[in-house]
């Protein structure tokens, strides 16, 4: 019941604002989006604690059901859903979109909520499908209609990429999941969890497992599939590009926990390792792509794929530990990045470019709220203890120094080493941006500082970030059971 | 009540960096002040009673904290944990952060972002104090980023000025790119044991007998070396030992007091720590101790040298932390396995004290003169009465005159190299000959700064210290000479657990080094900066650390940025041309496609249909 | 008595014709003759299965039958197209090729 | 040989060779004459292969209906009488025409002959047969077959009856009158 | 001569009765048949009541669309079954769900097509032999498309099928412009010639199997014999081939944009819909026994699927005309529609006609709208901007309805929720390919998923833009009630299919 609610209130919300209510005011589609946004949190809410599931039949001719449930893997990804749904509501109040109505900017954005809940909850291979399929429209379409008003050529080349390039990746993904599907008899994930791949032959499980992970890593985006990432973030408006990063990305690697991992481990096994090194040179390759990146907002998508190098890696090993990791690091990063462009996006606005070449008065002097945020912000980024972002990396290396018995022991270390020095480039690029943009002498020209509901956003998010830093326990327990299911008890 | 008082000794800080966080903003400086120098004399408070509740027993306390983290295979119990040792060096630790914060509250009163420096020195130090507590390598790592961060914001503080941008980023980068090695180790240490907790890591990498050779399996010495090397490379980089060694020097961009805090007892001594927590496993590395042993040999010459040609006497006391470091991580290099890390610890603990008094004596003295270059302090010391003899007291300590507290320490880590050398060790004597070496220069460049600060030619200057600093100042210089005084009384209490004791012998060479060098140098100086007389053009050159500076940008900023620069020609031009190449394979398709049915012919058509079939049929027949 | 050989050889003579002149005339109607030769190609293996005894129902003789009624249909409509289209262009050269026309695929209509 | 591959072959040389004239020939109406001869001799076969009614009603339809059909259409459409190379394509054309139709021929004789095995003997159907399963088994979809010719008269007719688009406008009405009569014409 | 033979279908099989009847089950053929004599028959008698016939067309239309659902109502091993013989030999007419599915997609979609090309509605309205010519056609073809989906038997598999396409030949031409003229000749060559492929393969078939009727159990013996098995699978193959043409698949898929263009929309709606469920339905009750036969049908299916949306996607990708772009859009999607054949296995029929329909509906919704902007006056320009892509500029702002139905169509053409039918209907068609193992057209249908989406979206951003940037706005007061209804009614399908997938998905099992 609690897990439709959080589901059908934002979607009916969402339509009725694209047929009936495709005129309202701003404000009126503001208090009409925050409501369901916030029934949808409540409802998440109660439906991490309580656990309940949903089971009815849809298409019974494909075997496709309406399963849903909660689980330590997803809860924490739909508390954060839920949650950034709530706060880039908020963070529309003060800025009208352009480019399109409010209406279709606010169902938009509850859309990509709705999309990204259901394939959080989904506990059908093909319902996962479709569910990972419904965000893409209306992604798309705060990308090429809401997106940077300055250049409409780069929003449609960045909608493009985005929709194009994940359509390839989840129709591959597709395709894995019904040769699963065929070979395994069922799509229910849970069972398709628990038989772990019996009775298949390991070359039929290589084959799928490569199959998901290759449409799955498109989503990620583990490097070399990662090129639609940055232009779509640069153009995407604020609100468009936290979901990007924050939910988006997450259902990628959500994806690769779900799919390939649980299911096909043994053909997971056999692809890790290619999988991994791919994540590291991600790691490598984001941090030295940031390093002379000139657009801020392309810095920080590039930083992404760094990030999720760290997700991919602690993925690839095969023990609990990585995997813990993995989901840390997923959840971590949503938070870090969403509060990234927050700032990065209002730097934008206030700017009219993200430009790092460009000489402006440095935050921490005109502006010391934005200036805090995005200090922490950088910090959190680059991985420094006491926030979000150290627990999912350290633990990542950690995991790729001891991987699992059937990992070759000899890569993944040199992988840990290799993201070990990520880290560096992670200071030096997010050390680079502060010297810039943060630090420095110019007093002019002077910009708002944030206020109203950019703030509230901003400060919570701020204070999700320390929390998770300082207190890492509750979100690794969340997830401990259910990893111990996927992966299995240590031998 | 012990565990209350470890835990709070570390919250205490941290507690103080938020709250100063939040009242950053205010205008008034006076409740930021109230906080972090109230907060930072409650800390010491609880370091006392730690102190006293663990006393004289040899026990290790636990302490929890949060709960433990369960990590998947991984545990991480995130305790804390009270010795004899701990205590001391955090009551060592808290006394020097309350002396930072008092005089930084003198100091930068008319600075507007006071508020969050005091919060971010609280901060320091509730990192440090979190390394010193820590029984769990997971709390060390914590500790030692966290402060690697606050000396980023601290060296920064005055980030209007480029320089201190430039040196705040270069100080973050260096320790940061050394750090890899500390987070590999802590993840190799880690892996072997299962658990992140210390006497987990000791049990599983220590060379102890097994007792039950079926129960524990040996430990693999080259992972175990790998671990140790790669451990003392994060804390050379902390350290500022060489190759790591010059962001330390530029670190003094940053505030005075920050600058006492990172060099007296906080950062850059860490390394010393963390290695005396983990000896027995670092004993077993032989090529870990011979890293250390090199590179803080090399260190402690160079930088002694370099310290004595400084132009600035605020970089000449960065060159001697780091030759004072050196000293002490040799000691562990160096010391004998059953003799424990106590040297080095010793000389932790007395190198605390006398630092932070020169810094902050040099701190106020600049006040009142307006810099810290040896020109501009040129006998600055002779309006000082309060502060003339604190430095002088600090000096003699730093260059090890008997009976101050740096030659009881400087003495015990001769006396390690030469009970190592006594084991038959080579490292010990290189370690032995760099020390006796650094003696005759440490004196050398004591004398130096004595002489330039107190040159009686110079014209005499007003007395400035009865009206500008404030009772806490006065009180904590004060706290800090006496310490520095009779601090070595302390290897009498059972206060630090040390294994090792001064060696006469060598005691009695090195002063008579010091006092032939101190002579030497006065005799060459001649009421003139020895420097000048000694060094003469060629000061700029120690200036700028015979241009490392140069060495890293050439070899290691340049090529990394020109990779940067080839990654992202890369993406564009190979990863993301298959995007676009396929984009415009689709378009070129569809226009040729649509160029070959632009006749649209209906026998065209025709052909088309008859073709296809003939095709799909050959194609049938073949595959039959 | 008699071979099967012979019907079915020419058949395939017949739909090699048939196909040869589809492809190698530009006037529709000769197209037209070309597919006739085609049907009765199908048509004279019909009737020799039917000869054969190999089918029921007499389908070979009636599936003939069929198939020349529907030949019979499709002539008169092409033709009626045919003629439409001869009125409107003037000829019924499958080839010719009207520009304005062959345009229209460029959205320039 | 049995006499009655000997008819065969005959009457089948000369369905080849009339065959190969209707598709060759530059006259555009001998081409369609050549098809009269090739069209009767396949009539020819199927009374050899004992195909009576068959036979009768090739000669009836196509030859008297379709050819006459033919020949009307390519005089309304004023074909050239007399020889006319625009009526083939180029000799290029032609050459990949006749390897595809030898391809063809070649393919369909690789698989029929092997399995026209002995000599069978030879199954006559009477028209009696053929009437009982063509309104027996087969009535429905000769039920069928009737709708489709008489939508393809109606089809026909109105199609031929196109006028150019200027004329369009006062088209409407006659169309209607036309359509209207168009189901008594047929009856 | 048409009364007396209609009249004979029901007094003749008393007479000399080999088959039984049971009209119910021929129904779905027989009522839009016997409308489509019924409407000339009108024309004769009252010539002027022009909406009378299309009425009667609709209500014919609607009866046999509720005739279907008994037939839809079965399970697949329990077909309605008519037209049977005595014991062992079974009958020669069966509707089961799948054929009974696809019969209700031909007859609905004809009934969009009747109402769209409502009398009076267009102002381009010149056809030539007037409405009733139109409506009569229409129900002949449709009865055509009906027929062949159930058809068991070569005769009435080969009327049914020529019945469905004769009049669409004619429905191109009606227009009497020259590119109606260019699209009618080139449907009636490349049909001809198909038609004759076709006979040819049922010759083969005969020759090969010795039996009339497309019978799995004689299939399986001809098969087993060597030389027989290649006659057999080289008629199949030329069946196969025949219905490429009427399928649109490449190389047989020429006349499709010239037909399109060339044809009014409503008959253009009628090629991409109606007739493709005829071919489809005929492609089926060939395949079928085929079950079995193995690599070269497998093959040669494969092929014409991977070449046909590979090639269908990529020129409709540089298209300007919206029904130029439907056009190239078909000839992807047949190959979408094949692609599930190519492994014949049991899950195949349903995949490949679910697919079909899925698309039917969307292809519907995408013709409704553009008939109505092309049939609507404009602000300035000429009378056939709609004929361009520019002329949707911001469709969905300055007309919901239409933007949305056109948008929701296009999403479910590219398989993109909220078009969700689309994309279930991507997951039924390829989950056969993928349970038989072939990668390589599995890898080739992805590539196309994603050229597809390109293509729909491609279109679908300019109904997102501001109204204002259009060339000339169109002004669209109201919509005849007809094509209202029209729009209604397949808006309304795509909507519920896509709530509810298992609406369509539910018919095939």
């Amino acid at each position: 019941m609690v897990i439709l609610t959080s589901l059908v209130v934002p979607a009916a919300v969402a339509v009725w604002l694209l047929t009936g209510g495709r005129t309202v005011s701003h404000r009126t589609a503001n208090l009409l989006a925050s409501v369901a946004s916030v029934i949808a949190l409540a409802a998440v809410v109660v439906a991490v604690i309580v656990r309940p599931t949903v089971d009815r039949a849809w298409v019974p001719s494909l075997g496709l059901r309406w399963q849903l449930a909660v689980d330590g893997i997803s809860a924490p990804l739909l508390l954060l859903t839920a949650i950034l749904g709530v706060g880039v509501v908020l963070h529309t109040l003060d800025r009208p979109p352009k480019g399109g109505t409010t209406a279709a900017f606010h169902a938009c954005l509850l859309l990509v909520e709705f999309g990204a809940l259901a394939t959080f909850y989904a506990r059908d291979a093909v319902l996962f499908f479709v569910a990972f399929e419904l965000v893409l429209v209306p992604m798309w379409v705060l990308i090429t209609r809401f997106g940077d008003a300055h250049d409409a050529a780069a929003r449609a080349d960045a909608g493009g990429r985005f929709v194009l390039y994940t359509a390839f990746g989840s129709t591959l993904m597709l395709v894995g999941i019904l040769a699963l599907v065929a070979k395994s008899g069922t799509s229910d994930l849970d069972v398709l969890a628990q038989g772990g791949g019996h009775g298949i032959p390991v070359g039929t499980q290589t084959l799928v497992a490569a199959l998901l992970v290759a449409g799955l890593a498109v989503k990620v985006p583990v490097f070399p599939l990662h090129t639609w990432l940055p232009p779509a973030h640069t153009t995407a408006p604020t609100a468009g590009s936290v979901l990007l990063a924050a939910v988006l990305l997450k259902m990628g690697t959500y994806g690769l926990v779900r799919l390939p991992l649980a299911s096909v481990p043994d053909g997971f096994a056999k692809v890790a390792p290619v999988l991994a090194v791919l994540g590291a040179i991600g790691i490598i390759w984001g941090g030295l792509a940031c390093l002379v990146e000139r657009d801020l907002k392309r810095l920080i998508a590039y930083s992404s794929v760094a990030h999720m190098g760290f997700v991919i890696l602690g993925l690839s090993s095969g023990t609990r530990t990585g995997l813990q990791a993995a989901l840390f690091a997923n959840v971590a990063h949503g938070v870090i990045s969403a509060l990234l462009f927050v700032v990065v996006g209002g730097l934008k606005e206030r700017w009219g470019s993200a430009d790092l070449e460009t000489a402006r008065a440095a935050l921490r002097e005109v502006t010391p709220r934005l200036g805090f945020a995005l200090i922490v912000g950088l910090a959190a980024s680059l991985g420094l203890p006491g926030l979000a972002g150290f627990w999912g990396e350290f633990l990542s290396v950690y995991a790729a120094w001891s991987p699992a018995a059937d990992r070759p022991e000899g890569l993944f270390r040199t992988l840990a080493v290799v993201a070990a020095m990520g880290t560096v480039l992670a200071a030096a690029y997010a050390l680079r941006v502060a010297r810039t943009v943060w630090a420095g002498e110019r007093t002019a020209p002077p910009i708002e500082d944030s206020r109203d509901s950019e703030w509230d956003v901003i400060a919570v998010l701020v204070v999700a970030v320390l929390l998770l830093g300082i207190a890492p326990g509750p979100l690794l327990a969340m997830t401990g059971d259910a990893v111990t299911t996927i992966v299995g008890a240590a031998p | 009540m012990s565990a209350a008082a470890v835990r709070l000794v570390v919250l205490v800080p941290t507690v103080a960096a938020l709250i100063g966080l939040l009242l950053a903003r205010r205008i008034d400086p006076r409740a930021a002040r109230f906080v972090a120098v109230g907060a930072s004399l409650l800390a010491v408070v609880m370091a006392l009673l730690q102190v006293i509740a663990v006393g004289g027993s040899s026990r290790v306390t636990i302490v929890h904290t949060i709960p433990a983290l369960e990590a998947g295979e991984l545990r991480i119990p995130l305790e804390l944990q009270a010795t004899v040792g701990t205590a001391t060096i955090a009551l060592v630790v808290a006394i020097v952060g309350w002396a930072v914060q008092a005089f930084a509250g003198w100091y930068l009163r008319e600075d507007d972002r006071y508020g969050i420096f005091a919060a971010t020195v609280s901060l320091f130090t509730a990192a440090m104090l979190l390394v010193v507590q820590s029984a769990d390598l997971v709390l060390t790592l914590v500790g030692w980023e966290v402060m690697g961060w606050c000396s980023y914001l601290l060296i920064g503080h005055w980030s209007r000025n480029e320089s201190a941008r430039r040196a705040a980023l270069k100080a973050f980068l260096v320790t940061r790119l050394a750090d890899v090695g500390f987070v590999l180790g802590v993840v190799i240490l880690a892996a072997g044991a299962g658990s992140t907790a210390y006497p987990q890591v000791l049990q599983a990498w220590a060379a102890t007998d097994c007792p039950d050779a079926g129960a524990c399996a040996a430990p693999n010495a080259t992972l175990r070396t790998a671990a140790m090397v790669l451990l003392v490379i994060g804390i050379l980089g902390k350290s500022g030992m060489v190759p790591f060694h010059d962001w330390l020097p530029d670190a003094m961009e940053g505030p005075t007091p920050a600058s006492a805090l990172i060099h007296a007892a906080t950062m850059v001594a860490a390394g010393t720590f963390v290695i005396a927590q983990l000896f027995d496993v670092f004993a077993a590395s032989e090529g870990a101790r011979w890293l250390l042993a090199l590179s803080t040999a090399v260190t402690m010459v160079y930088a002694a040298v370099l310290a004595f040609g400084q132009s600035d006497l605020k970089r000449l006391l960065a060159y001697s932390t780091l030759s004072q470091v050196a000293l002490m991580l040799s000691a562990l290099a160096v010391a004998p396995a059953d003799e424990g890390p106590g040297a080095g610890v010793l000389h932790l603990y007395s190198h605390a004290f006398f630092k932070a008094l020169l810094f902050l004596a040099i701190g106020w003295l600049s006040v009142t003169v307006g810099g810290t270059a040896a020109t501009a302090m040129r006998g600055g010391l002779r309006g000082h009465l309060f502060i003339r003899p604190a430095m002088f007291v600090g000096l003699l300590s730093l260059a090890g005159v008997p009976p101050l507290v740096g030659f009881v320490s400087k003495e015990h880590v001769l006396a390690a190299a030469e009970a190592g050398a006594a084991d038959g060790q080579a490292r010990a004597w290189i370690v032995l000959l760099a020390g006796l070496l650094t003696v005759v220069l440490t004196a050398a460049y004591c004398m130096r700064a004595w002489l330039v600060l107190d040159d009686l030619t110079a014209a005499d200057i007003e007395r400035h210290d009865a009206d500008t600093a404030t009772f806490p100042v006065r009180a904590l210089v004060t706290v800090l000479t006496i310490l520095t005084l009779v601090g070595g009384l302390v290897v009498f209490t059972p206060l630090l657990d040390l294994g090792g004791h001064i060696g006469w012998l060598v005691a009695l060479l090195s002063v008579l080094l010091i006092v032939g060098a101190g002579l030497a140098v006065r005799s060459l100086a001649n009421g003139e900066d020895p420097a000048v007389q000694i060094v003469g053009a060629r000061m700029p050159l120690f200036d700028n650390g015979f241009g490392v500076d140069r060495l890293y940008v050439d070899y290691v900023a340049r090529p990394v940025v020109a990779l940067a620069h080839l990654v992202v020609f890369l993406d564009r031009e190979v990863v993301d041309a298959y995007v676009r190449g396929a984009a415009a394979a689709a378009s070129l398709g569809g226009s040729g496609g649509q160029r070959a049915h632009r006749a649209e012919r209906a026998s065209s058509g025709l052909a088309w249909v008859v073709a296809g079939v003939v095709a799909v049929a050959l194609a049938g027949v073949a595959l039959w | 008595m008699i071979h099967l050989a012979g019907p079915y050889l020419l058949a395939a003579v017949l739909a090699g014709l048939g196909a040869y002149g589809v492809l190698a005339r530009r006037n529709a109607v000769l197209v037209l003759i070309g597919v006739e030769l085609i049907l009765n190609a199908a048509n004279l293996l019909l009737v020799s299965v039917a000869a054969a005894g190999g089918d029921r129902w007499a389908a070979g003789n009636v599936l003939t039958l069929f198939v020349i009624t529907i030949a019979a249909a499709e002539v008169v409509v092409a033709l009626a197209v045919v003629l439409a289209v001869y009125r409107l262009r003037g000829d019924v050269d499958l080839d010719d090729v009207d520009l304005d026309d062959a345009t229209v695929g460029e959205g320039q209509r | 040989m049995t006499a009655l591959d000997v008819a065969f072959a005959a009457v089948g040389l000369i369905t080849a060779a009339s065959g190969l004239l209707a598709v060759t020939t530059r006259h555009v109406v001998h081409a369609a004459l050549w098809l009269v001869v090739c069209l009767g001799a396949v009539a020819g076969c199927y009374l050899v292969l004992g195909a009576e009614f068959v036979a009768l009603v090739q000669l009836l339809v196509y030859v008297g209906a379709i050819v006459v059909l033919v020949l009307f259409a390519l005089m309304l459409t004023r074909a050239p009488i007399g020889p006319n190379s625009e009526i083939s394509t180029s000799r290029l054309h032609r050459v990949l025409a006749g390897v595809l139709g030898a391809g063809v021929t070649a393919l369909l004789a690789a698989a029929l002959v092997p399995i026209a095995g002995p000599a069978v003997e030879r199954h006559d159907t009477s028209t009696t047969q053929v009437a009982e399963q063509l309104f027996g088994t087969w009535v429905w979809p000769f039920e069928i077959l009737s709708l489709l010719l008489l939508v393809a008269l109606i089809a026909a007719m109105a199609v031929s009856r196109m006028t150019r688009p200027e004329q369009a406008a006062d088209e409407v009405q006659a169309a209607q009158v036309q359509a209207a009569q168009t189901p008594s014409e047929s009856a | 001569m048409i009364a007396t033979t209609v009249a004979s279908a029901s007094v003749a099989p008393a007479a000399t009765s080999l088959v039984t009847f049971d009209w119910s089950v021929l129904a779905p053929v027989l009522v839009p048949a016997l409308a489509a004599v019924a409407v000339l028959v009108l024309d004769v008698l009252a010539p002027r009541l022009v909406r009378l016939h299309a009425t009667v067309g609709v209500l014919a239309l609607v009866a046999g669309i509720a005739l279907t659902v008994p037939g839809v109502l079965r399970t697949a091993d329990d077909p309605l079954r008519t037209l049977c013989l005595p014991a062992p030999d079974g009958c020669l007419f069966e509707a089961g769900p799948l054929a009974s599915a696809l019969q209700l997609g031909a007859l609905g979609s004809a009934l969009v097509v009747l109402l769209l090309s409502w009398p009076g509605t267009d102002p381009r309205d010149h056809l030539r032999g007037g409405p009733a010519v139109l409506v009569s056609l229409v129900l002949a073809a449709t009865a055509g498309a009906a027929g062949v989906a159930a058809a068991h038997d070569l005769g009435s598999w080969l009327v049914c099928l020529e019945l469905a396409t004769l009049p669409a030949i004619a429905l191109v031409a009606l227009r009497g412009d020259a590119p109606a003229g260019r699209g009618a000749l080139a449907l009636l060559t490349t049909s001809l010639v198909s038609f004759a492929m076709v006979a040819l393969g049922a010759a083969l078939w005969l020759v090969s199997t010795g039996e009339a009727v497309f019978s799995a159990a004689a299939a399986t013996e001809a098969l087993a014999d060597p030389q027989r098995r290649v006659v057999l699978l080289l008629a199949a193959l030329l069946l196969l081939a025949g219905l490429g043409f009427k399928l649109s698949l490449v190389p047989f898929h020429v006349w499709t944009p010239q037909a399109y263009a060339g044809a009014t929309e409503p008959v253009a709606a009628f090629l991409a819909a109606t007739s493709k469920v005829a071919a489809l339905a005929a492609l089926l009750v060939v395949v079928r026994p085929l079950v079995g036969a193995g690599a070269p049908v497998l093959f040669g299916i494969g092929m014409l699927a991977a070449v046909s949306m590979t090639l269908g996607n990529v020129l409709a990708l540089v298209q300007d005309d919206p029904v130029r772009l439907l056009a190239w859009s078909t000839v992807a999607q047949a190959g979408w529609v094949v692609l599930p054949l190519s492994a014949l296995n049991e899950q195949s029929a349903a995949a490949s006609g679910g697919y079909l329909l899925a698309y039917v509906i969307a292809t519907l919704v995408a013709f409704v709208v553009v008939h109505v902007v092309t049939s609507t006056p404009r602000l300035r320009g000429a009378t056939d901007l709609g004929r361009t892509l520019t002329a949707y500029t911001g469709l969905l702002r300055a007309h919901p309805l239409l933007g949305g139905a056109l948008g929701l169509a296009l999403l479910s053409l590219a398989g993109l929720p909220p078009g969700v039918v689309g994309l279930i209907a991507k997951v039924v068609a390829l989950r056969p390919v993928v349970g038989a193992g072939q990668w390589a057209l599995a890898l080739v249908a992805v590539l196309n998923a994603v050229i597809g989406v390109a293509v729909y979206l491609r279109w679908f951003a300019v109904l997102l833009r501001d109204p204002d940037e259009g060339p000339a706005r169109p002004v669209i007061r109201s919509i005849p009630r007809p094509a209202l209804a029209a729009l209604v009614l397949s808006g309304a399908a795509l909507v519920a299919t896509s709530v509810m997938p298992q609406l369509l998905l539910g018919l095939l099992d």
